[in-house]
């Protein structure tokens, strides 16, 4: 069956499978990702199925994990590393920044470093602290990286494939409240460009913009929205480095209005960037500023708290609301 | 096979001038050490009998009964708060919980031995040292409930935050240590990790900085088998207590489910911190008996007869053992601890229970002691936002 | 005698002899900061005269440095910790994002971090890989950090004494290539507010916003305006983190027009939120959009290239002019 | 004094059950080691002589004078390529230069035991070790010189390149040995890192990492007494090969400057590796006769008599003492040497004048191995604003 409904880390756990299948190049590598299949279960039964020397429990050392990935793939393998949660993987950061991210052009394109950063992110689980954040800022900076995040198990399956086949790092951000949302992932497709953003839905008043965990929520937005005779159409930007700036550019040409979503906190985040660059492409078209709906300049709140420091669905529309009304 | 020499590397003189270890080492287990190791400092077997011990025996010969029963109590109510706060997760009052079942001696032992001017550092799972902190025990759920990120001032008792990113504590605890060494203070700073925190390079730097500074700190490793569902294996390949040995400090392996060794070694490591001697590693060789949080799923990854042999060496039962045929106990004693376990349980299922959740504007609170622009702009639109619902409800 | 010429690296220097003079408290940490007195001599002679007990050489470990300066804050002290450059904050990173960050947050209040942490960077000074780089949005980012960059002496000065003074965690980025540049230093004035930007040139048709390095820059790049009948207000932002939007608002509402200036990458730089915020806050003031100058979406490169990777007079004057030709 | 003890931690059998290392240590120096130190293996005295050395010596046994001359070429050809490295830096042409003066043994002994199919990680100042591995000299010069970063294919010589974030490379090693393991290859690998590098969180996270794998590489530390102008005393406090017994696996500490034992050592150790036994430390004790790069100066923290009781060890000259009294040797080829010597420095000299500034779209080349659209959008515009400037100038 090429076509089948599964929850979004079941789809990952596929892509992995099929990866490993295809190529012995590709290895997992992480945290209890063996036995347990990973505190999210998402490398569920691939240790007993392609060993122990594939699927690897490493140490407790985010560092080490990352630098030795990184001496993997010099070594000609595809390692996938799981960072168990999004607030561990700063211990693995300098490896990730200055040496995942350079050693291609240090070596002046002689070495490539196929290494996939798989990261669960995201809030809206009920965790304590360091297990809900959305760091995807602090590696879009960081040019030599790439960063993407899937909304969907079907994008989760071809984007985590592509990564595996890109020659270039990528930091693969999975939003973990969509663990378990189910989607139709036909594993037969051909699937678009990797860092391409997709129209999930057309709309003519105002665009919304989201990747990851904000996408779905966007297109409650819309449907709430539509309700209201409001026309939104909903971009899922599936990559923060490289932005699709193109696709963003054409649907705010039409709509001459744009909201930009994330859990991440707003200051210095992607709204940011996207505005910035929208605002030049689009000067004369945009009817009011780009408006950024996302997290406070705060820590991640406690779980009882994070429905407030969450956009949620009346913050958008209240954005919505306020782009509109200029 | 080269490896008979490798299991026990250290102790023997031998080996080629300018090479420490075992050469050839092959690959070793530092997991499974049995009882009769003789690098496990015991006081008390399994089977309650007090054993004596050359070095440690002093640090706890003038304990009374009374001590001992003291040791029994507060393993016994921790166990009890431990397993209050189980169930409170299950009944969803808790968003998570992290059982220290099974090293009530290694924590008690310890946090006992501490002064009232140490200082603790701990990580998520020492509620038994907290308990001997004299933390109020309900204060530690904040966090698991969700309704803060640490809920108790770490001055009034001198035991700091739990820590949840791994390792992280050990050098706030050697920076704490460097400080009191500054102030002329003969406290000394204990730090709590675990077997897999070893592995962080945090950890190996904290014990960089103890060595270089001489700190005053005690490094306490509760080595329980499991960092979630890896074995001590995955993280080292010789004994953790060995890893010392090459940052210039030593290090020692004690019965973690002895409470009585736990003190006494400790207590000779703190004393060493005060003394001036610098840094000591403490392994407490103990287990999991639990999940690793109530997250977790070991029948995954664990075979229940693993447990079921640390069962024989319960903490707990250890000690009771030992005061019963010491006749140091009698009923009365173990029917008022029963009463007394369940009041706490009481206490803790009615303060959870009427936990409040914090006021939304908490966010922006202590985000920086001397404020931020940004900060206050974002409640004050925050503010406007929620009145707004309020205007539009009050509309109606 | 209260005013004085001297270099910032000297200003600095005298700010930290008085901090550990006035206090003692205020330790400084770092490696080589002791005898040698820093490879820039910011420490010079600090130890001779304040004992190796105030004035620490470390173990060569970044996290080791953040992680037991928390722990001497703890213990009630104020260390003011080195990084000696730029690319080698990154194993500290961990420490400062989720323990000097947050823990104030996370005890409710009760415990203050007022740990300052210097940092050399920026480019231009001829330097190989990881000694000339800009990361100053990768701190901006996190909540519960404070980021400064003086321009001058005088500030540096004074700047690193309210820094030392802070109860906060405050990043302190020293504009390494202005290390030997000389102003007059008043060491008995009264210093404005830590985190306010400062016009330092009036003008009319066009705000340059900088900080650290590149307010010489702009200075110049105003001057040359000027030659040309262009009015520029040149304005030193002083504060990253918080970001005097207030100030840059009063500016932009004036000249109508901002090209914000920075060395770092202009990919989630600090431009792109100034652009963000600014053209939300003027929307109907601003005639052009906000316009960034700075480093390209590549490592930095090496010496011999820097020149054409770093904002200079004519890449600022170009965009000068496309702000000015909307 | 109870340190005593404390100054040979290690040796001795002694000491309580379950410690390992001194109980009571004090503060130890691990720097000044004497030549006498029966922990330091040494097959060549100061003065030249060949002394013998029970597990060691089987590894150089074979060896024939023509390699005895080639070793003292190997050191001399380096030492003359690092001067006219400096001389080149103070002349401009290079930015900056980090000499290995001193430790030509180190870096010539440890780099002639390598197989052509093992695979280096060097710092930023193996030097000797490239010119081992066969790598143009020349080539290590363009970082330096400010036109690259990394100036040669890490996989033509299997040499990696130099980094420069102190202790990162030690990673890439163990997982590279990793790899090599994984593929069934009885290829070694060696990470060469400082005395300052053994203080990272990574180095210890590497040595974690190539116990627990049985990883095979030789991790090589040339402590040469200074990281930057820090003594190794703000490092550690014991002898850094003892670092290694921690983790489950051997340390030595060899004399770094007789290139004979650092042979000896490092063949055994990288033999380990092939043979399936895992890492082992070498630690080479040696000296940075030299500034730290062209940017130090020394005379700020050390004094000139050490460098003068470490020239008596010169690398060098012990080795052509020893070539002379065994009449290894004839004028002929001293003299050879000093005109190739000659030649190789006016061979770097032509090369280094000549290496033109990259072209400045390098910018933009090699930043993604697939592409990146920002980085593609940003080349034009770069172009179209250089363009801009033709034209004016055309137009002009
Ligand atoms: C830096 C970091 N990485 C990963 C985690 C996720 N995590 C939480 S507990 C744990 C295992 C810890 O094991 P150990 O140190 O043995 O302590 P124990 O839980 O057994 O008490 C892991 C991997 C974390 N909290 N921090
Ligand atoms: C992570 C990091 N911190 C600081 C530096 C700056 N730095 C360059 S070399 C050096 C000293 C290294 O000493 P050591 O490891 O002994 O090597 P050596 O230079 O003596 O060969 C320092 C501190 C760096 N390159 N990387
Ligand atoms: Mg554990
Ligand atoms: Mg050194």
């Amino acid at each position: 069956m090429a076509a089948e409904k599964m929850a979004l880390a079941k789809a990952i756990n596929e892509s992995l499978r099929r990866a490993l299948d295809a190529d012995p190049k590709v290895l997992v590598m992480g945290e209890d990702v063996g036995k347990l299949g990973g505190v999210f279960r998402v490398t569920d039964g691939l240790q007993k199925d392609f060993g122990e020397s594939r699927v690897i429990d490493t140490p407790l050392a985010e560092s080490g994990i990352v630098g030795t990935a990184i001496g993997l793939a010099l070594r000609g393998y595809r390692p996938v590393v799981e960072i168990q949660f999004d607030g561990f993987v700063f211990p693995a950061y300098d490896q990730i920044v200055t040496q995942l991210a350079k050693m291609h052009a240090r070596s002046l394109g002689k070495v490539k470093l196929p290494v996939v950063v798989r990261i669960p992110y995201g809030g809206g689980i009920g965790a304590v602290e360091h297990h809900s954040e959305s760091p995807e800022s602090l590696f879009a900076h960081v040019s030599g990286l790439k960063v993407v995040s899937p909304s969907n198990a079907s994008d989760a399956y071809w984007m985590m494939q592509q990564a595996i086949q890109s020659d270039d790092p990528v930091i693969f951000f999975e939003p973990k409240r969509r663990y378990w949302d189910k989607a139709e992932v036909n594993t037969e497709a051909i699937p678009g460009p990797l860092h391409g953003a997709r129209v999930v839905r057309e709309g003519t008043d105002l665009t919304l913009a989201a990747y990851g965990p904000m996408v779905k929520l966007c297109q409650e937005v819309a449907a709430a929205a539509a309700e209201e005779g409001r026309s939104l159409e909903v971009l899922d930007l599936r990559s923060v480095s490289p932005l699709d700036f193109d696709a963003i550019q054409a649907s705010v040409e039409k709509t001459r209005r744009l909201v930009v979503v994330h859990e991440a906190p707003v200051f210095f985040g992607s709204g940011a960037e996207i505005a910035a660059r929208i605002t030049e492409r689009c000067f004369y078209h945009l009817e009011a500023p780009v408006l950024r709906v996302g997290g406070y300049h705060a820590p991640y709140p406690p779980a009882r708290l994070e429905e407030e420091y969450l956009p949620d669905l009346d913050r958008v529309l209240d954005a919505v609301d306020r782009s509109l009304a200029y | 096979m080269e490896s008979t020499a490798a299991r026990k590397p250290r102790r023997s003189a031998g080996g080629k001038a300018g090479t420490t270890g075992t050469k050839r080492a092959g690959r070793t287990t530092a997991k499974k050490a049995p009882d009769t190791d003789p690098e496990l400092v015991q006081l008390l077997t399994p089977e309650g009998e007090r054993v004596q011990h050359a070095d440690y025996d002093k640090y706890v010969a003038g304990i009374t009964p009374e001590e001992l029963r003291g040791l029994y109590r507060d393993m016994v109510l921790t166990r009890r708060f431990d397993a209050e706060a189980t169930a409170l997760q299950r009944q969803g009052e808790l968003g998570l919980w992290a059982s220290l079942l099974g090293q009530e001696a290694a924590q008690i032992g310890s946090g006992r031995a501490t002064r009232e001017d140490d200082y603790v550092f701990p990580t998520y799972r020492e509620h038994g040292v907290a308990w001997c902190r004299g933390v109020d025990p309900t204060n530690l759920l904040g966090m698991f409930r969700g309704v803060n990120h640490g809920g108790w001032d770490p001055n009034s008792n001198n035991f700091h935050l739990y820590t949840i990113v791994i390792g992280s504590q050990t050098l706030h605890a050697t920076g704490y240590a460097m400080g009191v060494a500054k102030d002329g203070a003969d406290s000394a700073v204990i730090a709590y990790f675990g077997d897999g925190a070893s592995s962080q390079g945090d950890v190996a730097e904290s014990f960089t900085f103890a060595a270089v500074y001489n700190a005053p700190v005690v490094f306490f490793c509760q080595n329980n088998q499991w960092a979630i569902s890896e074995p001590t294996e995955k993280q080292t390949r010789v004994p953790l207590y060995q890893r010392a040995q090459g940052f210039g400090f030593p290090g020692v392996r004690v019965d973690g489910n002895d409470v009585l060794a736990c003190l006494a070694v400790t207590k000779w490591a703190l004393e060493r911190a005060r003394n001036g001697e610098g840094p000591t590693l403490v392994e407490a060789f103990t287990y999991r008996m639990g999940a690793h949080t109530t997250s977790d799923d070991p029948s995954r990854y664990r075979h229940d007869d693993e447990r079921a042999a640390w069962e024989a060496k319960d903490p707990i039962l250890r000690l009771r053992r030992h005061l019963e045929s010491a006749n140091h106990t009698d009923e009365g004693f173990f029917a008022e601890l029963e009463a007394e376990s369940e009041a706490l349980g009481k206490r803790v299922r009615e303060v959870v229970r009427a936990m409040p959740d914090p006021d939304r504007f908490a966010i922006f609170e202590n985000v920086y002691a001397d404020g931020h622009a940004l900060v206050d702009e974002e409640r004050a639109q925050f503010a406007a936002y929620q009145a707004s619902f309020a205007d539009a409800e009050g509309g109606k």
